[in-house]
């Protein structure tokens, strides 16, 4: 990682443009992309790369905390070269532990040095829940707990994109019964602007895509979850190409009966598509070669907090989530029983009344 | 756990043990009152009353010919609701899935109507109702004999049908919490049932056959 | 019909009734008790108030005034049910939700239990729900009385029926008048033979004011040799029991036709032409003595009907006048008795116009369940009278038959207040006139 | 506007049956055109963001027809602009080095905004010229 001059002179992208010898049309054809991306209106491509042009080449910081890698490994996936090592070449990563090829001691000299000199400049990237039972002692390298080193990182960050539904929610680790006390990137940070970016991984395109509309108009529209409309504004059920069939009524029994084949609803198979926010509809993974419900597989809510306790994948949205352990058969018999009581009560009330005013 | 995950989870659970509960405690107690031996000399045999008994369970829900010219409109609007919640219950492609994952059986035999017809039918439903309300706040007698029963009993189905059509025409908002508004109102429904006049729904045919097993008994009409 | 002062409801009632309110409201709630079982509480709990009852009675038709809304009319002993011995009735009682009954609310609901009701059982017919409404009114009738707040004219006429089985002072006791009818009208009277096989009453209204329909029945009795007899202790068909509302004298006052019968060993009690006498003792007599009876009853048209049908009467056609037939309620929608009038009337050749709602669901005179002994029930009584007299009108009927006396006081009563061109005729006296020598 | 130059066009639009889809984004061509007209202002419809099915994409194309220009540029990918054979609307389609594309909108304008010259561009371009001129002198 090239160590870089004083921080008011970093270059703007539209000047590392011009030094990778990047046409205008090309980044407008890029910028194009982008808008497609995040469902803007296709006029906004000029006003749009105007603003990433002028914005100043942000240094990026990327904490890894209880995580899979499953987010990195999505978010460096090559599919579009073009789009996504274009928008590598315009941040720089300045720490990334799995990408760097420093690691210990020096890994960390470089991180702190990157803080210190980006100082309320740089972009935090937030990878993996973060561990609070015994203040934090589940989670900890290089003798600070997780919690310290978010703490720290956070404090000079411009912004913080907590990538990946572990640092949004707690994912995984936050699932029942959360032995580790596994939280979100928000739970801890207050006083920052927090971007959530979930799912299991996230979309390739919905990562970098969040990261360049932060640099061209700053924090995005982000709905109750923090997360940006423009990417987690509907549900997946919204969008759906087989929603005409749930509409129809004509839903998949098994994962190889006829609606199956016929690409019928699988909302009967458990698909969380109408409780879960996200762009896997439109977007489609690997590129556009498809997404979940497109291979046949119900939705399973990735995005949403707390997916992983929301009942069998294969259960539908609207299944009981309780477990019937005859409780039904002793209301029975105790209303039996009430109302016998009940009745005996009036009886004798009655006979009661009657022969007193016989 | 969030609300959608509570409605249909505990809550669900407390309303249907609620429902269980409350029913048997009142059918018993009311059984309980006994039956009193008739010696009257009968005019027609046992059988036939039983019979007739059974025909008046399904005939009284169509109005004699001398009825019919008061009473055509507002049961025409009472059994049309009800038939409209019948549909939308029974045949209504998410309700029948939650039958089955309730109950725990699956049924593919179980036919469903399309999911646009059924919204059609709820529309329907909700207008049907709303004039049986406004009847009922108008029409003097029954203005006159009406009490908090039936206006809440009322203010619960309406929370279910509006929250219902809301899910399904995605109306603005959320849609777990419009679906977890929509199982909350059904689980009201299923704790108010037992203590109100949702009880009809098991007191209606015994009723019945018992009024025309009487009247059949003695001749008389039913 | 004997014209009594009108009176204030307030004061109605057992004369020396010096309980207080709380007891007489208790005795209310005794008689009331008294009177459900699973039935009836069955029946409570189902009421949905669709409010449909109300189409049926013909006095909300008549006035479109919602308090007689005939559930309305059992609501003071619904709310009571709740609170006493319905499934919850702890909760109401504690949380307050249904107020308990008062000494006030009863009384504001004579009006409706007694003034505006004639037990005519037209309400359960269209009730969806099932229920029998007219019995939740007639067991409101003996919580009402029980408090001491039955009308002055039906409380008294029962306890003096029960006492003398005549329910008014007379001058001549009934025997007498029979007899005197037996002469005037050139039938012999069977009266007080110690053993026969049918044992026969008499209306009072028909005494008083058609001693031609009680000859008319004697002349046919006579004609078919039957083994019948009148007895003086027994000669009132009538139960003011019923109409007060009076579990008790009720069961006194049939309790005296059942021991006659029994004493002369009667197979079968012939019910003359009056409609609450053939309810009360076929289908009540036997609940109240809590045994089977060792007789049959039967109404005069049905036992005439049987004969008929045996080929033992033998009557001649009548004149081809479009002929109208009012359906007594507590003889055929209550009671049962549908084929065996027009029975008759065919055999009659009677060119029966039937009115659109007739048999089990015709309306009613407007003066049974006592309604023509209360006075001040007269202005309603008229506003019903109106729609039926226009509905036998509409039958283009020239002749007009029934075959209850009660309905004939009511109609004779309407028919003067509204110079009506038509006669109220009994049936068994068009049957007598034309009996086939 | 009537006696203007007939544009030669190299592929009317067959008299295809319009399905419902196309439909619908043809009257919004048509109100974008007209208010295009009047005020000048242009618009664009984002292809990627319309739920349609294949065929109805085809169909769309062969709706429109094809005009007089038909541009391909390679620029990281190819970049198609194609007039289609009503004028003023044009179909730009970019697609990536892994030929997938990128974004695909038709556009209502005068020229599509991606071939104007930038403000920014055309002021260096001055300072440049100039340079250039004085420099030459």
């Amino acid at each position: 990682m090239s160590k870089l001059k004083q921080r008011k002179d970093r270059p703007t992208i539209g000047q590392v443009m011009d030094e990778a010898g990047v046409g205008r049309r090309q980044f407008m054809k890029y910028c194009a992309g982008m808008t497609a991306l995040m469902a803007m209106p296709p006029m906004a491509t000029t006003a749009f790369a105007k603003q990433l042009r002028a914005a100043r080449r942000p240094s990026v910081i990327y904490m890894p905390f209880q995580e899979c890698t499953g987010c990195l490994e999505s978010l460096t996936r090559s599919f579009a070269p073009s789009l996504e090592s274009l928008i590598f070449d315009t941040i720089s990563l300045d720490y990334n532990h799995t990408l760097q090829a420093a690691a210990g001691h020096a890994a960390e000299e470089a991180r702190l040095e990157a803080m210190e000199e980006n100082w309320g400049e740089y972009i935090l990237i937030v990878d993996g829940s973060i561990p609070t039972k015994l203040n934090g002692m589940y989670g900890v390298s290089e003798s600070h707990t997780f919690m310290e080193q978010l703490e720290q990182t956070a404090e000079g960050a411009a912004a913080i994109v907590a990538v990946g539904v572990c640092a949004a929610y707690g994912g995984v680790g936050a699932a029942y019964p959360n032995p580790t006390g596994a939280v979100g990137v928000a739970d801890l940070i207050k006083n920052k602007p927090v971007i959530n970016v979930p799912g299991c991984p996230p979309i390739p395109e919905v990562m970098t895509g969040t990261l360049v509309s932060f640099l061209a108009n700053g924090v995005p529209d982000l709905d109750a979850h923090l997360r940006p409309r423009a990417f987690f504004g509907n549900t997946i059920h919204d969008r759906c190409y087989r929603r005409r069939f749930y509409d129809r009524g004509l839903f998949a029994k098994s994962f190889d009966d006829e609606g199956a084949r016929n690409g019928w609803c699988l909302y009967e198979l458990g698909c969380r598509g109408p409780t879960t926010y996200n762009a896997c509809a439109t977007i489609k993974w690997n590129g556009g070669a498809g997404w979940p419900v497109e291979s046949g597989h119900g939705c399973i809510g990735c995005s949403e907090p707390g997916f992983w306790d929301q009942g069998g994948f294969y259960e539908p949205v609207t299944a009981k989530l309780f477990t019937e352990r005859g409780e039904s058969i002793a209301a029975a018999a105790a209303g039996v029983a009430v109302g016998a009581a009940a009745g005996l009560a009036s009886k004798a009330r009655k006979k009661k009344l009657a022969s007193e005013t016989e | 756990m969030s609300i959608l995950e509570f409605s249909r989870g505990p809550m669900l659970h407390f309303a249907l043990l609620v429902f269980v509960f409350g029913v048997l405690w009142r059918l018993v107690a009311v059984l309980m009152l006994g039956f009193r031996k008739r010696y009257s000399e009968e005019r027609n045999s046992n059988d036939k009353a039983l019979m007739v008994g059974g025909a008046t369970c399904g005939l009284r829900s169509w109005p004699h010919k001398e009825f019919i010219g008061r009473t055509a409109f507002g049961e025409a609007v009472g059994y049309g609701y009800h038939i409209g919640l019948f549909t939308i219950v029974l045949l209504g492609g998410p309700h029948v899935i939650f039958w089955q994952n309730l109950f725990g059986f699956s049924a593919p035999w179980w036919p469903t109507l399309p999911g646009g017809l059924i919204t059609v039918v709820s529309v329907l439903t909700v207008i049907l109702m709303l004039i049986a309300t406004i009847r009922r706040y108008m029409h003097r007698p029954l203005r006159q004999i009406s009490n908090f029963d039936d206006y809440f009993t009322l203010a619960i189905l309406y929370a279910i049908m509006i929250s219902g059509l809301w899910a399904v025409l995605g109306g603005p908002g959320r849609y777990e919490y419009i679906l977890a508004a929509h199982i909350i109102s059904f689980n009201l429904l299923l704790i108010w049932f037992p203590f109100g006049k949702l009880m009809h729904a098991f007191y209606i045919f015994p009723a019945r056959f018992v009024n025309g097993y009487l009247h059949a008994k003695k001749g008389a009409a039913t | 019909m004997s014209t009594t002062a009108t009176q204030a409801f307030a004061g109605a009632g057992a004369a020396n009734d010096n309980r207080t309110a709380e007891e007489r409201v208790e005795g209310a709630m005794g008689a009331f008790a008294r009177s459900f079982g699973a039935t009836v509480a069955w029946n409570m709990e189902s009421c949905i108030h669709c409010g449909m009852c109300a189409d049926a009675c013909h006095f909300y038709i008549a006035t479109g005034d919602a308090k007689y809304t005939p559930i309305w009319k059992a609501e003071m002993f619904k709310r009571a049910f709740r609170r006493e011995s319905g499934a919850f009735a702890p909760f109401f009682k504690v949380l307050g939700l249904k107020k308990k009954v008062t000494l006030k609310d009863l009384e504001e609901w004579q009006e409706l239990l007694f003034d505006s009701c004639n037990m005519c059982g037209r309400c359960s017919l269209i009730c969806p729900m099932g229920l029998e409404v007219a019995e939740l009114i007639e067991i409101g009738r003996r919580g009402m009385y029980e408090a001491g707040l039955a009308p002055k004219e039906l409380a008294d006429r029962a306890a003096l029926q029960a006492e003398t089985g005549v329910p008014e002072e007379v001058e001549k006791p009934y025997a007498e008048l029979l007899k005197e009818i037996g002469e005037k009208h050139g039938v012999d009277v069977v009266l007080d033979k110690a053993k026969a096989d049918i044992m026969v009453c008499a209306p009072r209204n028909d005494l008083n004011r058609n001693p031609s329909s009680v000859a008319a029945m004697v002349k046919v009795l006579n004609k078919l040799g039957a083994d019948y007899t009148f007895r003086s202790d027994a000669i009132v068909a009538e139960n003011y029991g019923y109409y007060a509302g009076s579990n008790g004298l009720q069961k006194k006052i049939a309790k005296r036709v059942v021991d006659q019968a029994k004493k002369i060993g009667a197979s079968l009690v012939l019910v003359p032409e009056c409609g609450h006498a053939y309810y009360s003792l076929r289908w009540q007599a036997a609940e109240l003595m809590g045994e089977t009876l060792p007789f049959k009853v039967r109404h005069v048209t049905e036992y005439l009907a049987e004969q008929v049908e045996a080929g033992k009467l033998k009557l001649n056609k009548v004149d081809g006048l479009p002929t109208a037939f009012h359906d007594p309620c507590q003889i055929v929608r209550k009671g049962g008795v549908t084929e065996a009038p027009r029975t008759l009337m065919s055999e009659l050749g009677v060119n029966l116009k039937e009115m659109f709602n007739h048999e089990g669901f015709s309306f009613c005179c407007a003066g049974g369940g006592g309604m023509n002994d209360i006075e001040r029930t007269r202005p309603l009584r008229l506003k019903a009278q109106e729609v039926k007299l226009h509905e036998v009108d509409d039958t283009g009927a020239k002749r007009f038959l029934t075959s209850c006396s009660d309905c004939r006081v009511a109609f004779d009563d309407a028919g003067e207040h509204f110079n009506w061109d038509k006669k109220t005729e009994s049936l068994v006296e068009l049957v007598a006139d034309n009996i086939k020598e | 506007m009537s006696g203007a130059i007939p544009l030669k066009v190299k592929s009317s639009p067959k008299g295809v049956t319009i399905g419902g889809g196309v439909k619908a984004i043809g009257f919004e061509i048509l109100s974008y055109l007209e208010r295009f007209l009047e005020s000048g202002e242009s618009a664009a419809i984002d292809m990627r963001g319309l739920p349609m099915a294949p065929n109805e994409y085809t169909e769309l194309l062969e709706m429109l027809g094809q005009g007089e220009l038909d541009l391909s540029l390679e620029m990281a990918g190819t970049t198609r602009i194609r007039e289609t054979a009503f004028s003023g609307v044009w179909w730009i389609q970019h697609k990536g080095p892994d030929d997938r594309i990128q974004s695909e909108y038709i556009e209502i304008n005068r020229i599509p905004e991606f071939l104007c010259a930038q403000t920014d561009q055309i002021e260096d371009a001055v300072r440049e010229l100039s340079d250039r001129l004085r420099g030459a002198l």
